[in-house]
């Protein structure tokens, strides 16, 4: 049986089923067991599986994750709920140098199964602090899968790939396309179709939302879904766009790419995190460095420029990579 | 100094002045925002915390202070931002988003700066602690007077930045006190939840400075106790780590419900409380009292009409400011 | 009078120039008072300007950074000495949310005017948490300006320019260029003629270390010198190799990167940071988004891999961007 | 435990062997550095910081351990490891980098991993609170036995990582133990010039842990101390902050010339005073000490020679490990 499902929802359901199983996974993080994580990913798992395994921390988070990381090492899966990307600041450490690297560090004697729930992106307002994508901060690092599911499917197989992957997990949700009420009515293109049952959608493959000749637009996250309204709208002008969602930096979908930039020739790489040095660098990368050549036209990013994010919504809106800032791009592209 | 009739009238009016702020700022951000509440709508967008509860806080440590002195604040920053002066039109400005706010409408809510009274704050837990600090060595190194306060929650005294910070303020005797406003709860987190001690201020003998508590979430008390934590500060005899039992009013952020909050803890109000404890002393009458909350919504009222008149930034002043000495 | 200087002492000579003349500049870091920092560019400075000016601290990167963070919005210009980059783990978040986006989110009411120096990479079998790079890690915060002189020349123009600008600066140094003795015998192309008068080298343009025509090499740091290195030796085999030294990743000269590419229509990129979603995949897409038409052939990377560094001298070479795979790489570009 | 005469042999045979190893690493280190010494050159190349001095701690923490119990260490981390009973010739190999290490010569002298006797390192300063904690709550969740130690120096209990964790530790009720290892040195840094306090275990107040400080750098009295940490976390009585006075007798990492050391602040050898304190009660002969320390020596000679005999591991390996489950 499937049923139409918000992401969040569909989370919950995968992070659930592992629970109810595997007695090794626990889930830490600020307020979780009164509130369920920040997209209620452990929503109701205070009453059903007790403060044991729901465990609210204090406002420490070199101190929790760093728990995790070694509760990992002793043989549970920490699930650990960071809410805001903005936070790694104060406990980058454990995720670049410990957590990540103690696998290879010990020749692969030691294991850290751990998957850290991470919530990214603005647009709603929330200011420099509060609002940052900072996607190439953590796919950077060697050492950890970085995912990055854009819909209801994906966020639940994804979820449960990662809770039966060996390693550390970085498991991003843009905080618009989770379908939490505080963050307006779901995004259509977000919900879909969800077995109950369980089952797992594997890492390193991008997905093709939609196929087209014209252009290739790649995003992750929310930007999937502005440039999926921006597709629809160059549609009615003619345009035939092909949207691919990355949905895992670590380990990334290079060839994913190649083959739909070598079908359409033009390329627009959206990204709401910061332009330089970060995902769409890379991407454009990953296409050039297999073939130049099969660009018709030079590739357009269309992401965050270089600066802290605004508050004012004015300005917000206009340096957000939007569905019209990406048709734009593609009109360019196709004129 | 002593507590004269005109410094607590001063409380009184910075305490209805805070509020009248709070309350306005709620009015506006439930604009739009009903009856589907979401961040992103209305005229006050994102996340907003209001200090309603904490008002004696602001109002007695900053009462202690000169304006050479220095302060940080945390993501909650109305009650310690009205209390220090900080500019009301524009701040009412910023937190609407407008070109006139105190950041030109880049900073919002939680990221509140006006260097005209050495005040700054930001959103990240125990950030400002550092920068509190280090705004107190400078003074020291620049041979100039001046101490500085961090604000910050009893959910923050948790974070590995209180530790260095301390340490590092008992150790150079750092002019700095340590303001932990305890308000019983980080977002759904109870003190006893995340706090292995009862009082924070205990802690400060593990880091060579004085610790005080106060637990009446009034005025005078804070003031007295402040007053004496700012007297060693400019003294050279160090930090105080001052905890102040307060409270949290209007939920950790609008939208808050609250839910797990038991009912035996439900929380007092500190105005209501202190305005018949100046009409018993004979500080005021309640007649005055009551104009004096009057003014104080007015002079808000004012505040945000300027607000609301204030023009938007345009789009490309987005890219502005990124680098201080470049064309904006 | 110009000298031959190692970079740690040309950079030694700027920091002391600028302090006699201004107090408002101030050293702190660990272990800075007694031994001068990681390549003693405060060597000496605590008997000269005693320990009010030149700070030891404790092992306490979160607070004193976010000290200095502190005194420089209140007039001071600290300069702060990080030793390895490997540590900011423990303190991004005032790399991340505090000095860099102080100016922007006070609408350049707050200034903060400070100079971070830290030491980068491996090549000394320091293993997987000494050796890093993690340019993008820094460079891809916006609000922080982050240059990497790689000579000595640069080391002192470089330190001047950022102890005059009024913005948060990320001063980077590769251990093995500086010229300190642990590190070995300086490499010869990183000592240059240092006048002894203070002088600026701005920021934001290449350095072109080395004309040539068939083949741009860009790198930073040690790179560069491992470019030279495999570039006199490619001559030998009548290959002319352009070596460009990007030295200032924020701002980064774009334009000077695409002139030399333009010019030579191949590109080899180094970089000893990781390979993904970093400095390799930014050079490459600032060529493609502008022209990929010039590439005569696919641009190459050679950089660490996405690994943690390997302890072990045969395991690290292997990984290490050095002059042998970089001339290969040319090799393979020119075939 | 009764302090047997058994217990302390092996207590002197445990630092003879931790003082071999580091003698014996020492010497390596040396190859290939002179005349004109460099980190990168001879046979173990890297920092290397030996743990000369502090062989007691290592001997009488770990005898007070059992099999279950888990321990972290830092960038200091030999004595802890011999203490624990790391095999001895695989980690000489990792110092040397070779196939047969540890970690196969990927981690080096700062990760030494050796999940037989659950031990684990790290190189960043105060990394392996948050570990060993995390450990230990790992056991409680799975309901069994096993109580972590995390061995830290006296300059990490600044870190912010040790404020985070231990009031979670006391928070808790974990069982964990806290080392503090005060060799009054971090780098160039005392403990002075770092820390606010005196002693790290008067800080236990600040996290409702326990604080225990022993002065003596002797290994009889630190395990006295160890078994009563060990027992009130075996009970459930929480966490301890365990101070050891020690001595870093080779200097922060090799090629550490200590001219900061001023002369009266010059440390003395745990070990001569151990043999003759062993001498004097009758536990040993002269003969028999010496006996100890020539057969660890021994030990130690052929772990080298298993290290020294053992092959590079092939470049191609280091793509290997990255990732569990993936193709080596
Ligand atoms: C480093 C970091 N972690 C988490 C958060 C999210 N957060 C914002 S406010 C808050 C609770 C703060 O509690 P407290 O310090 O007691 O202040 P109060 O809200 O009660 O005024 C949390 C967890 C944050 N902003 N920064
Ligand atoms: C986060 C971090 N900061 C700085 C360093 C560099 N460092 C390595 S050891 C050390 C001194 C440690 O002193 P202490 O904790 O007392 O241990 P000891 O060396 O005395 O055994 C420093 C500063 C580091 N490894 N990690
Ligand atoms: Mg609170
Ligand atoms: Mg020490």
């Amino acid at each position: 049986m499937s049923r139409i499902l918000t992401m969040a929802r569909a989370g919950r359901e995968a992070l659930d089923w592992e629970m109810e199983r595997r007695p090794e996974i626990v889930c830490l993080g600020e307020d979780v067991f009164k509130m369920g994580g920040i997209f209620g990913t452990m929503d109701g798992f205070g009453a059903k599986y007790g403060p044991e395994r729901v465990i609210s921390t204090p406002i420490s988070e070199t101190g929790f994750i760093g728990m995790a990381a070694g509760a990992a090492m002793a043989g549970m899966h920490p699930v650990v709920d960071l809410a805001y990307i903005d936070f790694i600041g104060v406990c980058y450490n454990v995720l670049l140098n410990c957590a990540s690297k103690t696998h290879y560090m010990s020749g692969g004697a030691v294991k850290v199964p751990m998957t850290l729930l991470i919530g990214t992106g603005g647009g709603y307002n929330n200011a420099a602090q509060h609002s940052q994508c900072l996607h190439a901060t953590v796919a950077h690092i060697p050492g950890v899968k970085v995912v990055y599911p854009s819909n209801a499917y994906d966020a639940k197989g994804m979820l449960h790939t990662a809770l039966r992957d060996d390693n550390f997990v970085i498991y991003l949700t843009h905080k618009g396309t989770a379908g939490v009420g505080w963050m307006g009515p779901p995004i259509p293109t977000t919900l879909a179709e969800v077995p109950e049952e369980p089952y797992t959608v594997p890492f390193g493959r991008v997905k093709v939302y939609r196929e087209g000749t014209d252009v290739t637009v790649t995003g992750l996250g929310m930007s999937v879904h502005e440039a999926l309204k921006a597709a629809a709208e160059l549609e009615k002008e003619g345009i035939s766009v092909e949207v691919v969602d990355l949905r895992s930096l670590v380990p990334l979908d290079r060839e994913g790419i190649m083959e739909s930039v070598a079908k359409t020739g033009r390329l627009v790489v959206t990204d709401e995190d910061y332009l330089s040095y970060g995902v769409s660098g890379e991407v454009i990368a990953t296409v050039a460095e297999r073939d130049p050549g099969v660009f018709k036209k030079p590739p357009v990013r269309v992401t965050m420029p270089d600066i802290p994010i605004p508050f004012s919504r004015p300005l917000e809106q206009a340096v957000l990579p939007l569905a019209g800032r990406i048709a734009d791009a593609v009109r360019r592209l196709m004129s | 100094m002593p507590l004269t009739p005109e410094l607590r009238r001063g409380f009184w009016r910075t305490m209805c002045l805070s509020r009248a702020f709070d309350d306005a700022m709620i009015a506006l951000y439930w604009e739009g925002k009903l009856p589907i509440f979401q961040f992103g709508a209305g005229p006050l967008p994102g996340e907003l915390h209001c200090s309603n509860g904490a008002e004696p806080v602001g109002a007695g440590v900053c009462a202690a202070l000169g304006p050479e002195d220095m302060i940080t604040a945390d993501h909650r920053p109305h009650h310690v931002a009205v209390a220090r002066g900080v500019d009301l039109d524009r701040m009412a400005a910023e937190l609407l988003g407008r070109r006139t706010g105190l950041s030109q409408g880049k900073g919002g809510h939680m990221h509140i700066y006006d260097p005209a009274v050495n005040f700054a704050s930001s959103g990240i837990i125990a950030e400002g602690m550092a920068v509190a600090a280090g705004m107190a060595l400078a003074r020291r190194l620049q041979k100039r007077p001046g101490i500085a306060v961090a604000f910050i929650g009893e959910g923050a005294a948790n974070q590995g930045a209180f530790h260095e910070v301390c340490n590092m303020v008992g150790l150079w005797k750092l002019p700095v006190v340590v303001v932990v406003q305890d308000n019983e709860w980080a977002v759904s987190t109870g003190k006893r939840e995340s706090t292995a001690v009862e009082r924070n201020s205990d802690r400060a003998s593990a880091y060579a400075m004085a610790g005080e508590w106060v637990g009446t979430n009034d005025p005078d008390d804070i003031f007295l106790a402040a007053e004496r934590a700012v007297a060693r500060a400019r003294a050279g005899e160090g930090g105080t780590i001052l905890e102040l039992r307060t409270a949290r009013l209007a939920g950790h952020f609008m939208g808050d419900q609250q839910a797990y909050i038991p009912a035996q803890m439900k929380q007092v109000d500190p105005l209501p409380l202190y305005r018949e404890k100046l009409i018993r002393d004979g500080v005021l009458s309640a007649e005055e009292a009551d104009a004096i909350a009057a003014e104080a919504k007015a002079r808000i009222a004012r505040a945000v009409e300027f607000a609301k008149a204030s023009p938007w930034p345009e789009p490309a002043e987005a890219m502005a400011h990124v680098f201080a000495g470049e064309p904006a």
